[in-house]
């Protein structure tokens, strides 16, 4: 039982953290887009516009719920929660510090890519559910991405665990912080596997370049096409958290997580998750969109034979390199 | 009479073009898609219906007349020296154009002389003004293709900047922003303010310093250029065919511009460089229109130093719009607008002398939207879009 | 039973609570139309009333993707057990998993021949 | 105190499995077949295999579920979605399910050496390692072959079906062809 209340503890503070870093995440996205834009974003609701997101928020929790006549309602109503419980779920194994994690799982690595695989099945409830064309084609192009980047996604991860042979995240972490960052050596397999993770994260996640699931010139909103409201806040909120923890996933993995001199191992953790976070704006903010076989052909012809060649790679080092 | 592809294919020898579609089963395997009129990138009120086998568009079907205001019937009723400021409202992305090719199809009714400066003058805001539509378009084009919440809209807005400093120059001329009703028959209604040109050179160089940067965003960006290219091929014969002009024609490699080809406004005294890309893909047609960007900001240039001096008008500028009356006559006068032949064809007469018996605009952008059904069938739905936005369609204009 | 699949069962107890409560307080929040109009219920289609089904049938190349994934997958999992003890067997381990990813590699050679990957 | 959670799960599988049947839209019957696996996994899970219940969400629900979701989204006749529920013959069913049952639990019991788990009740992901690239490495790289004979399988399979409408890539027929076709 203390278990339990170990995790509903921690959970409760780690989604509270999360869900007010999004919020204050998404005020800082519009005025950074806003300054990339020549405008100044939000400034009204507060000092600096610092209340808008609250104000987002009640706003939209406030709006009508419209449901399509057609609409699977079952479906219809699971999603938005399914794709939230799937998006915030894969923050039970992270570590934000030695002490701060709520779940210390010997399979941590196996659960993010479980938890966060299951993403399809929201995607396709609303999809499917919603009963309409736009959500259909959205919710199968995101499965279809999803599944192609869940490839090299797994083999990126493979990297961290072959070279610290562990399993668990917090594993992985300590192991980091006894020898050296991922990212920084060995150079060869750590930094470009941090790269495919980081785009398959970011294909994960819809971001631009790879939001074509819910390519709103083309698409008119994907999957949320239909979606008002209480409902439409939860599909926005699960991808600014699969954001937000995928950015916290990579700082584990290949930053060596909480591990860092001068200061406590929290403060490690924060800095590198929204440097993470930023970076995944500024790209956002700058580039274009691709077109679904240009994203395909990226997945498959280039990332997923370098994520074998990089696997190998690092075998190859815990096997014959010798010292650690 | 609602236009159809079965429509035009039966002008056409009554053969469809869209031959492949009978190897579908048409309750089995396509899905029927209204894209549009509320879509977001439809530039507009446009809809296209899309027959989609999975994502591969195998029939496109385009719809007009969402934005049908009657503006000719309009101009029937209206004094001729009323109709400038309603026609403003056509290609609501190039007034200026849309008031001197009414204007121009006027004095060539009256046949009326424009004084050298008027002319000077209206060659200057022609080529400002399609540097403004130009950057609309590019903004526009980066929309499509990148996300109101994303790249896109960052493109966008640089694009809208530039924008701002043509349509700052054009307010000082006429005091309004957008709808100037500036033109008038025999010239220019007002005339340059005092250092005028200083600030049109600066702005101009403003842009020129800018515009590099947009290509690198654009054309020098690998996503923008694998989804532009191979995209939508036209072929030369076939935007021929279908009387499209502008970018979209030479982007299919046909060498052709009113303002080299049949010389208006000041044109005979400028050596106009035109610009024309092989390929007919979306690309070609990109590039086209970034080569015309740099093209009227030299000419704008030129012709701001090469102002002459002398009067607006040569028609006496009236406040009475009764003054101009006819009886007969028709005359025919094109230019070529951002979007290709923008033409004006009235016949006077009829019932009341001071307003025409018919006027009809010819819109280039209705031309280029008959390709849809051509170019778009084989891509996917991301490609419709980036055609679509590729063509560079005014709903205002097309629907009138 | 590991405790620690407890606390995480907890975590998804807690991430479902949040998506629940949202929705909860969003019917209470909720401004609620005085008369409901029948149009507002209909499938959104850029405004034209929606022609056929939505269902379409999709292209087979979606399910081979799939299958790719779920092999790549069936790979990773045979991967991770190794992963913890390649340290420890050494270059056997090496070799073995070498075997393997050769192995499956060529079917992905084969696939990118036949360009079974290309979406279009 | 492990009765509770292993109940619970047991309790879910057997109830989303009972829908899985029962459901009359083969979407719905899927994603319960989903939160079927999910149960197994929790079982998994009680029964101290982590790491199987690892895979088994990464592979079952992750991987064949989105197979499955995708198999249906690709078959042709869409109509057929709803299978009605008086077709299925209760009794015929059961009497299946009970001999089907049947003969797996007798398999199970009279096999030979099963009730010895060969890693032992408490075996983690390095024990299985261990076994993976020491005794078991043979087995191990006939796993790779069968991976590669289910991909080129899959290829083989939607290949065959190329020649059919999707062929046609690339549509634009310029007005010259058009005219030539018409005369």
């Amino acid at each position: 039982m203390n278990e339990l209340v170990h995790g509903a503890l921690y959970g409760t503070l780690i989604a509270t953290a999360i869900l007010s870093t999004i919020a204050m995440g998404i005020w800082f996205e519009r005025k950074f887009a806003g300054r990339m834009q020549q405008r100044l974003g939000p400034t009204i609701v507060g000092p600096a516009g610092l209340l808008q997101p609250f104000a987002d928020i009640i706003k939209l929790l406030q709006k009508e719920d419209i449901v399509p006549r057609d609409a699977d309602r079952g479906l219809f109503d699971l999603a938005p929660i399914l794709a939230v419980v799937c998006s915030l779920g894969v923050a039970a194994v992270i570590p934000f510090s030695p002490s701060i994690i709520a779940s210390d799982l010997d399979v941590g690595v196996l659960w993010v890519l479980g938890i966060g695989g299951l993403m399809v099945i929201p995607t396709f409830a609303a999809g499917w559910g919603s009963n309409n064309k736009f959500a259909l084609l959205g919710a199968m192009r995101a499965i279809a991405q999803s599944v192609s980047y869940g490839v090299p996604l797994v083999l990126a991860v493979l990297v961290p665990v072959v070279l610290s042979g562990s399993l668990s995240i917090s594993g992985i972490v300590a192991w980091q912080a006894q020898h050296h960052w991922f990212a920084v050596w060995p150079i060869v397999p750590g930094l470009p596997a941090f790269v495919i993770f980081f785009l398959a994260m970011l294909a994960e996640s819809n971001r631009i370049p790879f939001d074509i699931p819910e390519a709103e010139s083309e698409l008119v909103a994907g999957i949320t096409t239909e979606y008002t409201g209480a409902k439409f806040t939860l599909f926005y909120m699960a991808e600014y958290v699969h954001t937000l923890v995928g950015s916290a996933l990579g700082a584990a993995l290949f930053f060596g997580g909480w591990d860092g001199p001068f200061a406590p191992g929290l403060h490690w953790m924060v800095l590198k998750t929204l440097t993470l976070f930023v970076l995944i704006y500024w790209v956002r903010w700058s580039l274009l969109r691709f077109r679904a076989d240009q994203l395909m052909r990226l997945c498959w012809t280039w990332l997923t034979p370098i994520g074998v060649a990089l696997l190998l790679v690092s075998a190859a080092w815990v096997t014959f390199g010798g010292t650690n | 009479m609602e236009i159809t592809v079965e429509v035009q294919s039966a002008t056409r020898g009554s053969v469809d073009p869209h031959l492949s579609i009978h190897a579908y089963e048409a309750e089995g395997d396509l899905m029927l898609l209204h894209f549009g009129p509320q879509h977001p990138s439809t530039h507009g009120v446009f809809r296209m219906d899309l027959h989609l086998d999975g994502e591969t568009i195998v029939k496109a079907t385009p719809y007009i007349g969402y934005l049908h205001r009657g503006v000719e019937k309009l101009c029937e009723k209206l004094t001729y020296v009323q109709q400038t400021p309603i026609v403003d409202k056509n290609d609501y992305v190039a007034p200026m154009t849309n008031e001197q090719a009414l204007n121009m199809a006027f004095e060539k009714l009256l046949n009326i002389e424009v004084p050298r400066r008027a002319r000077y003058l209206r060659t200057i805001f022609a080529e400002l003004q399609r540097v403004a539509s130009h950057l609309v378009w590019l903004a526009a084009q980066s929309i499509d293709l990148g996300g109101a919440l994303g790249g896109g809209s960052t493109l966008f807005l640089h694009c809208l900047r530039e924008r701002e400093l043509i349509m700052d120059l054009f307010e000082e001329v006429s005091g309004a922003r957008f709808h100037y009703n500036t033109h008038t028959i025999g010239g220019n209604r007002h005339d340059l303010p005092d250092g005028w040109s200083k600030r049109a050179q600066a702005a101009i160089s403003q842009i020129e310093s800018r515009l590099s940067e947009y290509e690198d965003l654009s054309l020098g960006n690998q996503i923008f250029v694998d989804r532009m290219k191979g995209v939508g091929v036209l072929s030369a014969a076939l935007a021929l065919e279908l009387g499209i002009s502008g970018p979209v024609l030479r982007g299919s490699g046909v060498d052709h511009d009113l303002r080299r080809d049949a010389p208006y406004h000041a044109y005979d005294e400028l050596e106009v460089q035109v610009a024309v890309e092989q390929g007919g893909d979306c690309l070609a047609r990109a590039k086209v229109r970034f080569r015309e960007i740099r093209e009227s900001l030299r000419l704008a240039r030129v012709a701001i130093d090469g102002i002459p001096e002398g009067p607006i008008c040569s028609f006496k500028p009236t406040r009475q719009p009764t003054q101009v009356k006819l009886t007969g006559g028709q005359a025919y006068a094109a230019l070529e607008s951002p979007r290709g032949e923008l033409g004006t064809f009235v016949i006077a007469g009829g019932d009341t002398p001071t307003s025409p018996y018919r006027l009809k605009i010819r819109a280039p952008s209705l031309h280029a939207l008959a390709a849809i059904p051509y170019i778009v069938p084989g891509a996917n739905v991301s490609d419709a879009v980036a055609i679509l936005g590729s063509l560079d369609p005014i709903m205002g204009e097309v629907d009138r | 039973m590991q405790s620690a699949w407890l606390s995480a069962f907890a975590f998804l107890l807690v991430s479902t609570l949040v998506g629940a409560g949202l929705l909860g307080a969003a019917s209470v929040l909720r401004v609620r139309a005085k008369y409901d109009s029948p149009l507002k219920h209909n499938t959104y289609e850029c405004g034209e009333e929606p022609a056929g089904m939505s269902w379409m049938q999709f292209h087979a190349r979606y399910y081979v993707v799939a299958l790719f994934f779920v092999l790549f997958d069936v790979e990773a999992a045979f991967f991770f057990p190794w992963a913890t003890v390649l340290r420890e067997e050494g270059t056997s381990a090496f070799i073995a998993a070498v075997t393997f990813a050769a192995v499956l590699m060529l079917g992905w050679l084969y696939a990118v021949r036949k360009e079974a990957l290309e979406w279009q | 105190m492990e009765s509770i959670p292993f109940g619970l799960a047991a309790l879910v599988t057997l109830f989303s499995a009972l829908r899985v049947v029962r459901s009359p839209n083969l979407v719905h019957a899927a994603l319960w077949l989903g939160l079927a696996l999910l149960g197994t996994a929790a079982l998994f899970a009680v029964l101290g295999a982590s790491f199987l219940a690892g895979v088994q969400v990464l592979l079952y629900i992750g991987g064949v579920m989105t197979l499955t979701l995708v198999g249906i989204m690709i078959t042709r006749r869409h109509d057929g979605l709803n299978v009605p529920a008086e077709s299925i013959g209760h009794v015929r069913a059961g009497v299946v399910s009970v001999a089907l049952f049947a003969v797996l639990a007798w398999a199970i019991s009279a096999t030979p050496g099963l009730d010895a788990a060969p890693l032992g009740p408490d075996a983690t992901t390095q024990d299985i390692g261990h076994a993976l690239v020491g005794t078991h490495v043979l087995a191990f790289e006939v796993v790779s072959m069968l991976l590669l004979a289910a991909m080129l399988g899959a290829i083989v399979i939607a290949r065959r079906k190329d020649p059919a409408p999707h062929a046609v890539t690339h549509l634009h027929v310029p007005a010259t062809a058009v005219r030539e076709a018409a005369e």
